[in-house]
């Protein structure tokens, strides 16, 4: 089966042997067992703070188990809040109008403004799932679960959340937007500047980027063509947001233009869906057909999500195996949470 | 033989053939008969009125072929720009963006719209005839005009410019534009050029960028552009920078070209006009090339001649004193050319 | 009985009574008969045109009528865009984050971003009700009968959409942040300045305004204070809209700091949960007690919506009293678009 | 009387007691002792080098009241500001905004972060016991710095500036700062100050405003402390305005304070000082007043006395040359007082 639970410190093999596949460009998790260790110990301190009235630096970092094998196969975080210790960077694609009526001549000229408005607000993040457990749901079960856990413990998210999509570049990590914009201003390179900024070091930005608006009509068109788009890659899971609710709201990555998308989070399909029941321990009828349901318990340190499908909507309670019940770390009679996976599923 | 005079109704005609062959970029001097009627007009007015201070006036001078009396050039003097609606340029100015710890020091230059040539006196638009493009009809032309100026220095501003033609190919086709104003003007360049010298010019600060445009960001041609002299206009702002004009880093907001700028007390041609009487050129020496002017306002005229400094005054040719109308003992202006 | 109808040429003296109630401020509605027929002439332009498939410069104006009296007692509207004629100017609330991790400070400073972000975006605008005819519902009939019209008609409205609400200003019309910021680069009053933008001449915003972001930490705290605000008269409509489902994304007006709020046509309560169904003409049961609802027919020239209070929930038909079809301008088996009037009534 | 001489190690306790008397609002010149010493370092370090063009090197004098042998004042120089991280000012620049339609056209003047002065030579911290403050020693410590310039060029960039300190009242209240640093740096002005003398200057670019700031939106007492000097250094001013240092619309970023600048090459003691040698001065004649210089680096002291030029050089008292350790014969440098 397979099961979203908090990270602990006995995963830092594994979370090493994940972070090395994930590649260029995936900068929340570089194969350094030093930072690994350090995040590790952040999402433990995280999931034990028992009371949380508001968001302050939690890391959530949730690993996703193959209980045949016991292996880690795939992460997904949320960090409670941004931008606090370090800025927090974006651009926001606005508008300026030119117009001269006396010719009329009417151009609403987009730019780009340099910004910090996600400061303070919380972030999901980390999504990686290793390539052969690419299917199954797998993926709509890692990036979800996130959502449960946020149903269950809104005071410690806040009202809004937002989720950096990777942004365009080539096979060689050749970013568009960098090669026009920000390379003008770095001295350094793309790979360069983007590692600078996943170890927290920001300073460099405020320094050297441009304060003024950029002109977006006067980048070169490939530029252009890649503010707000996720690299292929990435597609999925943009639409997999999307689906939930999440918007793109013209904030872009100031490196490489992918999209910010942003949503609150009592809007979020599956935290508005979502809804608390009781569970009972037994043979679930119309299991294994139907469709599928996300199941989480109301713990904090003891967070647990998995998968069911299931040919009967369930109501004020659902029945489990005693397979699920153990997994989910629940007894009978216990809360669980459930929403259907998706909304047309 | 060459003079210059002040402008007349009369040479409407001919100042309209000349604008019609200086062609694109030199929006001072429109090809537009309504303009150029408005421009004699003004110049009238102005050499009619009364000046205490430097106000809305502006002059306009041509250049006579006197072996056939015709007219093959013109050049003017307004002023004071940015009176009515502010005149606009690019100021280049360097933007530092350091990182000490990344040791990383870049200076980069930016082009900020600016007004700081509003309430200055310029000259502008020098249109010779290609036939007579010759090195003493340049230097008449674009000296008479700084004669002028030290003759009536209280209608003129202390500090002068020229905006010196940018570079475009001939089909009016310039990188800078294309790169830039295009963006923002929604129109070609012939046609914003145009503009800029037929209309009031609101429709700049309507439509052009008010944020600086940092020169790396442009494509390459474009950067290549900036504060490039058009091959055409070389010849004219070699004369004007041996006068002692200067380029201090500000360039046209449509094709990049150079404003170059000059204290009026600095310039040659200033500086070293002396004043005094008419006199003959004794027949033995022959005498230096001069630019001579004589009259007043309305009727003041320069020439270019030989002629001999004196103790009284200045020598010159009996066609010389012709030419300018004067005999000996009437007051003149000189400079050597 | 209260009907909501398009605008008509007859109504110019109507309107023009309206707009002398109206007051300072209130500068889409100003008595000035000229200024009135043009609306007019818009209006009944804009509901003439049958095929429209994408906004342009359409102008919704409509009026509630008393039929017992005849008399035009409020007005609302929807511009099918903004700013493509003149730029149309906010301000954006960003933040910008300036931290030193050596003195371990971090200041998240809130500034103020001249933009034309909203260009070519619908506006709801023109929400005018009599002083006695505050009662009874009325105010929630004229302000939503507009998104019954977008509901019907999406294809006349943009994507997003968003209403400015008065900022704050006291008894004698002074407003905070103009005396901090505005008055400081216009050198012409409040007044004048908010005139002259009613009446679409915005180029002087442009030539005056500064271009450069303002630092909200160095304002005077009374000007600070009124950014997001709204007018104490203006509280109930942001009420309203904001149940709606219409946010505060931290747009506000450049002169009084008043909010736009904004929504997606979609997410719109009353265009999200309102539907089509058929009209039959008879005796309604549970008439006069129970619920209200919005009604309104499925015309563009004729568009209607009135208010009717049922104890019965309609289903895929609703009967109708033959007084209401006539107000709405229907027969029997015509279609008729239905929603709850709140979300909480 | 009063001599100027290079710092030594043994000045430091006394550099200690002149640090806490001057207080706040003297960067330049903290009372941290571990900073004074690395500031008198520094100085040694700098006048043993050899310089061919000016780098990190600082210059520290001592005023000596000889009578005493007590050190009453000192002053220095900076031979290049701005090297290891930018030397942050503001500069006040006028914005034009302009509607010609509505007829209103404003000139608002903004202040932007600049560091325009990296790269050049600053005077700094000009302190003297408050029992000496008469115009003597003022502008002997003053000028003896001059003296030292004109000595040696190389050691200097062209351009030289100094901070003038800014209004703020005895409790170290500075309007100005109240207004617009505290809202960026969540700090007293006192920190602040005392952090930017003894840290690197990283957490100014760190914290302070990237964008402009229009003046006539900030509080009216902030806006009329811009460009005020402070009570306590209006005569220091006095002597620098007459040397020739002029005001270019700079201001301190804390407490907006003026900078002046001016060109080394036309201070006055810099443009009049000679040099020549020690003669004795005849008994009769007393001369005129003369800050005059001798020795080498290490050894370059200034000394302020009654003088007399002579063909073949200065004419100075018995004491005077003592107190300078010359006798007749030797090489110094002078210039009127």
């Amino acid at each position: 089966m397979m099961v979203i639970r908090p990270i602990n410190q006995n995963d830092l093999k594994s979370l090493y042997r994940l972070a090395e596949k994930t590649g260029i460009g995936f900068t929340s998790l570089v194969a350094n067992e030093a930072t690994l260790q350090k995040k590790i110990n952040g999402a433990v301190r995280s999931f034990c703070k028992e009371n949380v009235s508001s968001p302050t630096d939690e890391d959530y970092l949730m690993v996703l188990e193959d209980t045949t094998t016991g292996d880690i196969v795939g992460t997904c975080g949320i960090l409670a809040t941004v931008g606090l210790e370090e800025p927090f960077y974006s651009y926001h694609l606005g508008t300026i109008t030119h117009a001269s009526r006396e010719l009329g001549v009417h151009n609403a000229v987009p730019t780009l403004i340099l910004n910090n408005d996600f400061t303070g607000f919380s972030e999901i993040c980390t999504l990686f799932l290793e390539e052969n457990y690419r299917h199954s749901k797998n993926g709509q079960l890692l990036s979800k679960a996130r959502f449960m856990f946020m149903a269950q413990f809104p005071e410690r998210f806040t009202e809004k959340v937002f989720a950096e999509m990777r942004g365009v570049s080539d096979e060689n990590g050749v970013s568009p937007l960098w090669e026009s914009l920000g390379r003008h201003f770095f001295s350094i390179d793309f790979v360069q500047a983007d590692e600078l900024t996943s170890q927290g070091n920001k300073q460099f930005i405020a320094e050297l980027m441009p304060n003024n608006p950029v002109y977006v009509n006067l980048l070169p068109k490939e530029a252009r063509d890649v503010l707000g788009q996720v690299h292929t890659n990435t597609a999925p899971a943009r639409r997999l947001l999307e689906q939930e609710g999440f918007r793109y709201e013209n904030y872009v990555d100031i490196f490489d233009g992918g999209p910010s998308l942003e949503a609150r989070v009592q809007d979020i399909r599956a935290v508005r869906d979502s809804r608390l029941c009781l569970a009972n321990i037994g043979q679930p009828k119309g299991a294994g057909e139907g469709s599928y349901y996300l199941v989480s318990n109301a713990k904090v340190t003891d967070f647990r999500c998995i998968l069911i499908q299931s040919s009967i909507p369930p109501d004020t309670a659902m029945t489990l195996t005693q397979e699920e019940a153990d997994n989910l770390c629940i007894k009978t009679e216990d809360s669980i949470r459930i929403v259907e996976l998706s909304s047309n599923s | 033989m060459y003079l210059v005079r002040t402008v007349d109704f009369a040479d409407l005609p001919a100042l309209e053939r000349l604008a019609q062959q200086a062609g694109i970029g030199i929006t001072n001097f429109p090809a537009n008969r309504e303009r150029l009627n408005d421009k004699i007009a003004s110049s009238r007015r102005s050499l009619q009125t009364d000046v205490i201070q430097p106000g809305d006036e502006s002059y306009l001078f041509v250049l006579v072929d006197t072996s056939k009396d015709e007219i093959v050039g013109c050049c003017g003097i307004d002023a004071i720009v940015g009176n009515d609606a502010p005149f606009y340029s690019y100021r280049i100015d360097e933007v530092v963006h350091a990182s000490p710890q990344l040791q990383i020091h870049n200076r980069i230059p930016a082009l900020f719209l600016c007004h700081d040539y509003s309430g200055t006196s310029r000259l502008i638009a020098l249109v010779v005839d290609k036939a007579h493009q010759n090195a003493t009809a340049m230097a008449l032309l674009s000296k008479a005009r700084l004669l002028f100026i030290a003759r009536y220095p209280e209608r003129f501003t202390k500090r002068l410019f020229v905006e010196l033609r940018g570079e475009s190919d001939k089909h009016g086709y310039s990188a800078f534009w294309d790169a830039l104003g295009k963006h923002f003007f929604s129109m070609d360049f012939q046609k914003a050029d145009y503009l800029s010298a037929i209309s009031n010019k609101h429709f700049i600060a309507d439509l052009m960028p008010r944020y600086p445009i940092y020169v790396p960001t442009l494509p390459e041609a474009a950067q290549d552009a900036i504060g490039v002299i058009h091959e055409k206009s070389s010849q004219s702002a070699d004369i004007l920078l041996e006068e002692g004009f200067e380029f201090r880093g500000y360039v046209d907001i449509f094709d990049a070209g150079p404003t170059i700028e000059a204290r009026t007390e600095n310039l040659n041609t200033i500086a070293n006009q002396k004043s005094g009487k008419a006199l003959t050129l004794t027949e033995i020496s022959k005498g230096a090339m001069h630019i001579v002017s004589a009259g007043h306002l309305e009727s003041f005229r320069v020439t270019a001649a030989p002629a001999e400094p004196q103790a009284a005054g200045l020598g010159l040719e009996q066609a010389t004193q012709e030419r300018l109308a004067v005999s000996p003992g009437h007051r003149i202006q000189w400079a050597t050319l």
